[in-house]
Protein backbone atom coordinates (compact mmCIF):
# COMPACT_ATOMS: atom_id res chain seq x y z
CA UNK A 1 0.00 0.00 0.00
CA UNK A 2 1.19 3.70 -0.18
CA UNK A 3 1.42 5.70 3.16
CA UNK A 4 0.73 9.56 2.43
CA UNK A 5 1.78 12.30 5.02
CA UNK A 6 0.64 15.21 5.40
CA UNK A 7 1.76 18.92 7.57
CA UNK A 8 4.13 17.88 10.87
CA UNK A 9 3.73 14.39 10.46
CA UNK A 10 5.54 14.59 7.02
CA UNK A 11 7.89 17.19 8.49
CA UNK A 12 8.94 14.36 11.21
CA UNK A 13 9.13 11.28 9.24
CA UNK A 14 10.74 13.48 6.72
CA UNK A 15 8.94 12.59 3.22
CA UNK A 16 5.58 12.55 1.68
CA UNK A 17 5.31 9.04 0.60
CA UNK A 18 6.37 5.88 0.55
CA UNK A 19 5.13 2.15 -0.44
CA UNK A 20 4.67 -0.16 2.26
CA UNK A 21 4.10 -4.00 2.56
CA UNK A 22 2.27 -5.10 5.37
CA UNK A 23 -0.08 -7.80 6.93
CA UNK A 24 -1.32 -5.43 9.87
CA UNK A 25 -5.39 -5.99 9.93
CA UNK A 26 -6.41 -2.61 11.29
CA UNK A 27 -5.14 1.20 11.04
CA UNK A 28 -3.98 0.79 14.95
CA UNK A 29 -1.86 -2.09 14.00
CA UNK A 30 -0.19 -0.36 11.32
CA UNK A 31 0.61 2.10 13.61
CA UNK A 32 2.05 -0.02 15.84
CA UNK A 33 4.29 -1.26 13.45
CA UNK A 34 5.54 2.14 12.21
CA UNK A 35 5.83 3.25 15.56
CA UNK A 36 8.67 0.08 15.82
CA UNK A 37 10.78 0.81 12.29
CA UNK A 38 12.51 4.17 13.70
CA UNK A 39 12.43 6.83 16.05
CA UNK A 40 11.19 9.45 13.75
CA UNK A 41 7.95 7.20 13.23
CA UNK A 42 7.65 7.07 16.95
CA UNK A 43 7.62 10.62 17.30
CA UNK A 44 5.33 11.06 14.66
CA UNK A 45 2.51 8.61 15.88
CA UNK A 46 3.45 9.59 20.07
CA UNK A 47 0.06 11.26 20.38
CA UNK A 48 -2.58 9.50 18.07
CA UNK A 49 -5.25 12.48 19.68
CA UNK A 50 -3.45 14.71 17.50
CA UNK A 51 -3.41 12.35 14.23
CA UNK A 52 -6.62 11.87 11.57
CA UNK A 53 -6.20 8.74 9.10
CA UNK A 54 -7.93 8.59 5.58
CA UNK A 55 -8.11 5.17 4.01
CA UNK A 56 -8.68 5.74 0.41
CA UNK A 57 -8.91 9.07 0.98
CA UNK A 58 -11.97 8.92 3.08
CA UNK A 59 -11.54 10.26 6.55
CA UNK A 60 -11.54 6.98 8.99
CA UNK A 61 -11.26 5.58 12.71
CA UNK A 62 -8.08 4.55 14.17
CA UNK A 63 -9.91 0.86 14.54
CA UNK A 64 -10.52 0.34 10.78
CA UNK A 65 -9.99 -2.82 8.75
CA UNK A 66 -7.25 -1.92 6.07
CA UNK A 67 -8.06 -5.36 3.95
CA UNK A 68 -8.45 -4.13 0.35
CA UNK A 69 -7.05 -0.93 1.26
CA UNK A 70 -4.87 0.92 -0.92
CA UNK A 71 -3.76 4.20 0.19
CA UNK A 72 -3.19 5.21 3.96
CA UNK A 73 -2.96 8.77 4.84
CA UNK A 74 -1.61 10.17 8.09
CA UNK A 75 -1.82 14.22 8.87
CA UNK A 76 -3.00 16.53 11.51
CA UNK A 77 -6.73 17.90 12.29
CA UNK A 78 -7.65 19.83 9.07
CA UNK A 79 -7.31 23.75 9.65
CA UNK A 80 -8.64 25.00 6.41
CA UNK A 81 -11.39 27.82 5.78
CA UNK B 1 -29.25 22.45 -7.87
CA UNK B 2 -25.73 23.08 -9.67
CA UNK B 3 -22.64 22.60 -7.41
CA UNK B 4 -19.02 24.32 -8.03
CA UNK B 5 -15.91 23.12 -6.15
CA UNK B 6 -12.26 24.45 -7.52
CA UNK B 7 -9.68 23.73 -6.02
CA UNK B 8 -6.94 25.80 -7.02
CA UNK B 9 -3.17 27.50 -6.56
CA UNK B 10 -3.48 30.74 -8.30
CA UNK B 11 -5.76 33.65 -6.56
CA UNK B 12 -9.50 34.05 -7.55
CA UNK B 13 -11.41 37.03 -8.87
CA UNK B 14 -13.74 37.24 -6.17
CA UNK B 15 -15.34 40.50 -7.70
CA UNK B 16 -16.04 38.67 -10.42
CA UNK B 17 -17.31 34.96 -8.63
CA UNK B 18 -19.58 37.23 -6.85
CA UNK B 19 -21.24 38.89 -9.64
CA UNK B 20 -21.32 35.77 -11.23
CA UNK B 21 -22.81 33.71 -8.79
CA UNK B 22 -26.58 32.52 -9.43
CA UNK B 23 -26.92 35.61 -11.62
CA UNK B 24 -30.01 35.78 -13.92
CA UNK B 25 -31.64 33.62 -12.15
CA UNK B 26 -35.01 34.54 -10.91
CA UNK B 27 -36.05 32.14 -8.35
CA UNK B 28 -33.30 32.63 -5.82
CA UNK B 29 -34.27 35.41 -3.54
CA UNK B 30 -31.00 35.42 -1.14
CA UNK B 31 -27.64 34.86 -1.77
CA UNK B 32 -24.61 34.19 0.97
CA UNK B 33 -21.08 34.33 0.08
CA UNK B 34 -17.97 33.82 3.04
CA UNK B 35 -14.71 34.55 2.17
CA UNK B 36 -11.73 33.85 4.03
CA UNK B 37 -8.61 35.96 4.29
CA UNK B 38 -5.23 35.45 5.87
CA UNK B 39 -5.27 37.09 8.59
CA UNK B 40 -1.63 38.50 10.39
CA UNK B 41 -2.89 37.84 14.07
CA UNK B 42 0.51 39.15 15.65
CA UNK B 43 1.52 41.55 12.94
CA UNK B 44 4.59 39.51 12.33
CA UNK B 45 3.25 37.40 9.15
CA UNK B 46 5.01 37.12 6.13
CA UNK B 47 3.29 34.23 4.15
CA UNK B 48 0.82 31.42 4.66
CA UNK B 49 1.44 28.29 3.34
CA UNK B 50 -1.58 25.74 2.57
CA UNK B 51 -0.87 22.12 2.16
CA UNK B 52 -3.98 19.71 0.85
CA UNK B 53 -4.24 16.34 -0.29
CA UNK B 54 -4.91 16.72 -4.05
CA UNK B 55 -6.36 13.13 -4.38
CA UNK B 56 -9.04 13.88 -1.28
CA UNK B 57 -9.47 17.56 -1.59
CA UNK B 58 -12.18 17.95 -4.61
CA UNK B 59 -13.90 15.00 -3.41
CA UNK B 60 -13.93 15.93 0.31
CA UNK B 61 -15.39 19.33 -0.52
CA UNK B 62 -18.24 18.09 -3.06
CA UNK B 63 -19.47 15.79 -0.01
CA UNK B 64 -19.17 18.43 1.98
CA UNK B 65 -21.30 20.52 -0.57
CA UNK B 66 -23.92 17.13 -1.66
CA UNK B 67 -24.72 17.14 2.16
CA UNK B 68 -25.90 20.92 2.38
CA UNK B 69 -27.80 20.80 -0.74
CA UNK B 70 -29.96 17.09 0.77
CA UNK B 71 -30.59 19.32 3.96
CA UNK B 72 -31.53 23.15 2.40
CA UNK B 73 -33.50 24.31 -0.53
CA UNK B 74 -30.47 25.44 -2.54
CA UNK B 75 -30.22 26.74 -6.14
CA UNK B 76 -26.31 26.94 -6.47
CA UNK B 77 -23.39 25.94 -4.43
CA UNK B 78 -20.21 27.50 -4.96
CA UNK B 79 -16.59 26.74 -3.42
CA UNK B 80 -13.34 28.00 -4.03
CA UNK B 81 -10.14 26.74 -2.27
CA UNK B 82 -6.41 27.54 -2.76
CA UNK B 83 -3.45 26.16 -1.65
CA UNK B 84 -0.10 27.00 -1.69
CA UNK B 85 1.51 30.31 -0.25
CA UNK B 86 -0.27 33.57 0.20
CA UNK B 87 0.68 36.99 2.15
CA UNK B 88 -1.67 39.08 4.76
CA UNK B 89 -5.36 39.98 3.48
CA UNK B 90 -5.24 37.44 0.57
CA UNK B 91 -8.04 35.68 0.03
CA UNK B 92 -8.07 31.94 0.99
CA UNK B 93 -11.23 30.77 0.02
CA UNK B 94 -14.91 31.38 -0.88
CA UNK B 95 -18.24 29.47 -0.42
CA UNK B 96 -21.53 30.93 -1.72
CA UNK B 97 -25.02 29.62 -1.17
CA UNK B 98 -28.56 30.43 -3.43
CA UNK B 99 -31.54 30.02 -2.04
CA UNK B 100 -35.66 30.99 -1.92
CA UNK B 101 -35.25 31.29 1.80
CA UNK B 102 -32.20 33.75 3.39
CA UNK B 103 -32.37 31.18 6.35
CA UNK B 104 -31.69 28.26 4.42
CA UNK B 105 -28.76 30.34 2.33
CA UNK B 106 -27.16 31.42 5.62
CA UNK B 107 -27.52 27.81 7.63
CA UNK B 108 -26.13 26.16 4.20
CA UNK B 109 -23.05 29.06 3.98
CA UNK B 110 -22.25 28.10 8.14
CA UNK B 111 -22.91 24.12 7.70
CA UNK B 112 -20.09 24.45 4.52
CA UNK B 113 -17.85 26.63 6.48
CA UNK B 114 -17.96 24.41 9.69
CA UNK B 115 -17.55 21.63 7.90
CA UNK B 116 -14.78 22.64 5.42
CA UNK B 117 -12.76 23.89 8.69
CA UNK B 118 -12.85 20.41 10.18
CA UNK B 119 -13.47 17.67 7.58
CA UNK B 120 -11.66 18.76 4.10
CA UNK B 121 -8.04 18.32 4.11
CA UNK B 122 -6.23 21.36 4.13
CA UNK B 123 -3.40 22.79 6.69
CA UNK B 124 -1.98 25.98 7.44
CA UNK B 125 1.93 26.83 7.96
CA UNK B 126 2.93 30.58 8.86
CA UNK B 127 5.74 32.09 8.75
CA UNK B 128 7.33 35.19 9.92
CA UNK B 129 9.39 36.80 12.12
CA UNK B 130 8.96 34.14 14.82
CA UNK B 131 10.04 31.33 12.61
CA UNK B 132 7.41 28.95 10.60
CA UNK B 133 4.73 26.84 12.38
CA UNK B 134 1.61 24.67 11.25
CA UNK B 135 -1.64 26.46 12.66
CA UNK B 136 -3.48 24.25 15.30
CA UNK B 137 -6.70 23.05 15.03
CA UNK B 138 -9.43 24.83 17.39
CA UNK B 139 -11.20 23.01 19.92
CA UNK B 140 -14.53 25.25 18.73
CA UNK B 141 -13.71 24.18 15.18
CA UNK B 142 -14.82 20.57 16.06
CA UNK B 143 -17.73 21.35 18.40
CA UNK B 144 -19.03 23.46 15.75
CA UNK B 145 -20.09 20.35 14.04
CA UNK B 146 -22.33 18.99 16.99
CA UNK B 147 -24.71 22.19 15.81
CA UNK B 148 -25.91 20.12 12.69
CA UNK C 1 -14.52 50.56 12.42
CA UNK C 2 -16.21 51.80 9.00
CA UNK C 3 -19.81 52.18 8.45
CA UNK C 4 -21.39 52.10 5.33
CA UNK C 5 -25.06 52.96 4.36
CA UNK C 6 -26.27 53.41 0.62
CA UNK C 7 -30.07 54.52 0.05
CA UNK C 8 -30.07 54.61 -4.20
CA UNK C 9 -32.73 54.14 -6.75
CA UNK C 10 -29.70 53.06 -9.34
CA UNK C 11 -28.51 49.15 -9.58
CA UNK C 12 -25.25 48.68 -8.02
CA UNK C 13 -22.74 47.00 -8.57
CA UNK C 14 -22.17 43.96 -6.56
CA UNK C 15 -19.42 42.50 -8.06
CA UNK C 16 -17.47 45.69 -7.50
CA UNK C 17 -18.76 46.63 -3.60
CA UNK C 18 -17.89 42.63 -2.89
CA UNK C 19 -14.47 43.06 -4.17
CA UNK C 20 -13.89 46.53 -2.64
CA UNK C 21 -15.14 45.37 0.62
CA UNK C 22 -12.70 45.46 3.49
CA UNK C 23 -10.13 44.90 0.29
CA UNK C 24 -6.73 44.65 1.89
CA UNK C 25 -7.38 44.64 5.30
CA UNK C 26 -4.65 42.09 7.12
CA UNK C 27 -6.42 42.07 10.52
CA UNK C 28 -10.25 40.97 8.90
CA UNK C 29 -10.45 36.99 8.41
CA UNK C 30 -13.64 36.66 7.70
CA UNK C 31 -16.49 38.39 5.17
CA UNK C 32 -19.61 37.21 4.98
CA UNK C 33 -22.42 39.43 2.41
CA UNK C 34 -25.91 38.77 2.06
CA UNK C 35 -27.90 39.76 -1.29
CA UNK C 36 -31.21 40.09 -1.57
CA UNK C 37 -32.60 39.46 -5.56
CA UNK C 38 -36.33 40.14 -6.57
CA UNK C 39 -37.51 36.62 -7.04
CA UNK C 40 -40.31 35.53 -9.79
CA UNK C 41 -42.21 33.08 -7.30
CA UNK C 42 -45.76 33.13 -9.53
CA UNK C 43 -43.80 32.93 -12.85
CA UNK C 44 -45.74 36.42 -13.51
CA UNK C 45 -43.90 38.93 -11.93
CA UNK C 46 -43.49 41.75 -14.22
CA UNK C 47 -41.71 44.30 -12.11
CA UNK C 48 -41.16 45.06 -7.67
CA UNK C 49 -41.73 48.49 -7.64
CA UNK C 50 -40.05 49.46 -3.45
CA UNK C 51 -40.98 52.52 -1.90
CA UNK C 52 -39.47 53.97 1.02
CA UNK C 53 -39.39 56.86 3.73
CA UNK C 54 -37.29 59.02 2.30
CA UNK C 55 -35.94 61.09 5.75
CA UNK C 56 -35.71 57.97 8.05
CA UNK C 57 -34.98 54.85 5.78
CA UNK C 58 -30.97 56.06 6.19
CA UNK C 59 -31.36 57.07 9.93
CA UNK C 60 -32.86 53.83 10.40
CA UNK C 61 -29.83 51.93 8.89
CA UNK C 62 -27.59 53.52 10.46
CA UNK C 63 -28.83 52.38 13.70
CA UNK C 64 -29.43 48.99 12.82
CA UNK C 65 -25.74 48.98 11.64
CA UNK C 66 -24.23 50.53 14.73
CA UNK C 67 -26.37 48.18 17.09
CA UNK C 68 -24.47 45.29 14.95
CA UNK C 69 -21.36 47.11 15.69
CA UNK C 70 -21.70 47.24 19.23
CA UNK C 71 -22.64 43.67 20.01
CA UNK C 72 -20.08 42.28 17.52
CA UNK C 73 -16.61 42.45 16.36
CA UNK C 74 -16.71 43.72 13.29
CA UNK C 75 -13.60 45.93 11.32
CA UNK C 76 -16.27 46.68 8.35
CA UNK C 77 -20.06 47.11 7.62
CA UNK C 78 -21.64 47.71 4.43
CA UNK C 79 -25.66 48.27 3.48
CA UNK C 80 -27.17 49.07 -0.05
CA UNK C 81 -30.52 49.39 -0.40
CA UNK C 82 -32.38 50.29 -3.44
CA UNK C 83 -35.91 51.66 -4.09
CA UNK C 84 -37.60 51.99 -7.24
CA UNK C 85 -39.09 50.18 -9.78
CA UNK C 86 -36.96 46.39 -10.82
CA UNK C 87 -37.36 43.40 -12.71
CA UNK C 88 -36.89 39.82 -11.69
CA UNK C 89 -33.34 38.77 -11.32
CA UNK C 90 -32.49 42.15 -10.04
CA UNK C 91 -30.74 42.61 -6.89
CA UNK C 92 -32.62 44.86 -4.14
CA UNK C 93 -29.93 45.24 -1.96
CA UNK C 94 -26.83 43.66 -0.12
CA UNK C 95 -25.34 43.61 3.24
CA UNK C 96 -21.30 43.07 4.12
CA UNK C 97 -19.68 42.29 7.61
CA UNK C 98 -15.80 41.96 8.15
CA UNK C 99 -14.24 40.24 11.69
CA UNK C 100 -11.62 38.44 12.66
CA UNK C 101 -14.03 35.77 13.68
CA UNK C 102 -16.62 33.76 11.26
CA UNK C 103 -18.84 33.44 13.64
CA UNK C 104 -19.27 37.11 14.21
CA UNK C 105 -19.12 37.88 10.72
CA UNK C 106 -22.39 35.31 9.90
CA UNK C 107 -24.38 36.71 13.00
CA UNK C 108 -23.99 40.07 12.56
CA UNK C 109 -24.93 39.91 8.90
CA UNK C 110 -27.84 37.40 10.04
CA UNK C 111 -28.86 40.64 12.68
CA UNK C 112 -28.52 43.46 9.96
CA UNK C 113 -31.05 41.36 7.84
CA UNK C 114 -33.84 40.63 10.41
CA UNK C 115 -33.58 44.12 11.65
CA UNK C 116 -33.60 45.24 7.95
CA UNK C 117 -36.67 43.37 7.11
CA UNK C 118 -38.74 44.31 10.35
CA UNK C 119 -37.42 47.80 10.74
CA UNK C 120 -36.34 50.18 7.77
CA UNK C 121 -38.90 51.72 6.30
CA UNK C 122 -39.11 49.82 2.45
CA UNK C 123 -42.35 48.59 1.19
CA UNK C 124 -42.53 45.89 -1.65
CA UNK C 125 -45.50 45.92 -4.30
CA UNK C 126 -45.41 43.37 -6.80
CA UNK C 127 -46.86 44.17 -10.43
CA UNK C 128 -47.67 41.36 -13.14
CA UNK C 129 -50.09 39.16 -15.12
CA UNK C 130 -52.80 39.63 -12.05
CA UNK C 131 -52.47 42.78 -11.20
CA UNK C 132 -50.29 44.94 -8.12
CA UNK C 133 -50.68 43.84 -4.65
CA UNK C 134 -48.45 44.73 -1.51
CA UNK C 135 -46.03 42.05 -0.32
CA UNK C 136 -47.63 41.21 3.03
CA UNK C 137 -45.36 41.59 6.27
CA UNK C 138 -44.65 37.52 7.39
CA UNK C 139 -44.79 36.44 11.03
CA UNK C 140 -41.65 34.54 11.03
CA UNK C 141 -39.55 38.09 9.86
CA UNK C 142 -41.25 39.86 13.09
CA UNK C 143 -40.59 36.59 14.88
CA UNK C 144 -36.74 36.27 14.24
CA UNK C 145 -35.84 39.66 15.78
CA UNK C 146 -36.52 36.94 19.45
CA UNK C 147 -33.43 35.27 19.05
CA UNK C 148 -31.06 38.25 19.48
CA UNK D 1 -47.80 69.03 11.81
CA UNK D 2 -46.98 66.61 8.69
CA UNK D 3 -49.19 63.53 8.47
CA UNK D 4 -47.03 61.49 5.90
CA UNK D 5 -48.50 58.11 4.50
CA UNK D 6 -46.74 55.41 2.92
CA UNK D 7 -47.54 51.86 0.80
CA UNK D 8 -51.35 51.09 0.87
CA UNK D 9 -52.09 53.31 3.33
CA UNK D 10 -51.08 56.39 1.21
CA UNK D 11 -53.22 54.37 -1.70
CA UNK D 12 -56.19 54.01 0.42
CA UNK D 13 -56.09 57.75 1.61
CA UNK D 14 -55.38 58.76 -1.27
CA UNK D 15 -52.23 61.07 -0.68
CA UNK D 16 -48.57 60.92 0.49
CA UNK D 17 -48.47 63.89 2.84
CA UNK D 18 -50.71 66.48 4.49
CA UNK D 19 -50.81 69.50 6.90
CA UNK D 20 -52.93 68.41 9.82
CA UNK D 21 -53.49 70.64 12.90
CA UNK D 22 -54.47 69.03 16.08
CA UNK D 23 -54.87 68.88 19.91
CA UNK D 24 -54.52 64.64 20.01
CA UNK D 25 -52.43 64.35 23.06
CA UNK D 26 -51.45 60.98 21.91
CA UNK D 27 -51.09 58.78 18.21
CA UNK D 28 -54.06 56.65 19.23
CA UNK D 29 -55.94 60.09 19.61
CA UNK D 30 -54.85 60.90 16.57
CA UNK D 31 -56.14 58.27 14.83
CA UNK D 32 -59.94 58.42 15.97
CA UNK D 33 -59.73 62.19 14.72
CA UNK D 34 -58.99 60.60 11.64
CA UNK D 35 -60.95 58.32 10.96
CA UNK D 36 -64.01 60.93 11.60
CA UNK D 37 -62.56 62.35 9.14
CA UNK D 38 -63.81 60.78 6.30
CA UNK D 39 -64.37 57.31 4.78
CA UNK D 40 -61.21 56.82 3.62
CA UNK D 41 -60.12 57.35 6.90
CA UNK D 42 -62.04 55.03 8.19
CA UNK D 43 -61.01 52.42 6.22
CA UNK D 44 -57.19 53.15 6.14
CA UNK D 45 -57.16 53.11 10.04
CA UNK D 46 -59.79 50.08 10.39
CA UNK D 47 -57.04 47.83 11.88
CA UNK D 48 -54.19 48.68 13.87
CA UNK D 49 -52.54 45.82 14.22
CA UNK D 50 -51.68 46.07 10.20
CA UNK D 51 -50.45 49.67 10.64
CA UNK D 52 -47.08 51.22 11.96
CA UNK D 53 -46.28 54.72 13.19
CA UNK D 54 -43.00 56.57 13.10
CA UNK D 55 -43.15 59.60 15.35
CA UNK D 56 -40.38 62.50 13.78
CA UNK D 57 -38.87 59.25 11.58
CA UNK D 58 -38.41 56.84 14.74
CA UNK D 59 -40.70 53.79 14.74
CA UNK D 60 -42.88 54.59 17.63
CA UNK D 61 -46.07 52.85 19.94
CA UNK D 62 -49.60 54.35 19.37
CA UNK D 63 -49.88 55.30 23.02
CA UNK D 64 -46.83 57.65 22.68
CA UNK D 65 -47.56 61.70 23.24
CA UNK D 66 -47.60 63.83 20.32
CA UNK D 67 -46.49 66.75 22.25
CA UNK D 68 -43.61 68.62 20.16
CA UNK D 69 -43.92 66.04 17.56
CA UNK D 70 -43.64 67.29 14.10
CA UNK D 71 -44.05 64.77 11.90
CA UNK D 72 -46.32 61.73 11.86
CA UNK D 73 -46.01 58.78 9.31
CA UNK D 74 -48.34 56.14 8.95
CA UNK D 75 -47.15 52.95 7.35
CA UNK D 76 -48.20 48.64 7.18
CA UNK D 77 -45.10 46.57 8.67
CA UNK D 78 -41.88 47.08 6.40
CA UNK D 79 -40.93 44.70 4.22
CA UNK D 80 -37.61 45.21 2.64
CA UNK D 81 -34.36 43.38 2.57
Amino acid sequence: MDLLYFAWVRERIGLPKERYETEAATVNDLIEELRGREERYALAFSDLSALRVALDQELSEFDAPLAGVREVAFFPPMTGG
Amino acid sequence: MAIRVVVQEEPFDFGAEAEGFAAGRTDMGAVVTFTGVVRDVSGTLATMEIEHYPGMTQKALEKIATEAEARWELGEVLVIHRYGRMGPGERIMMVATASKHRGHAFEAAEYLMDYLKSRAPFWKKESGAEGASWVAAKDEDEDALSRW
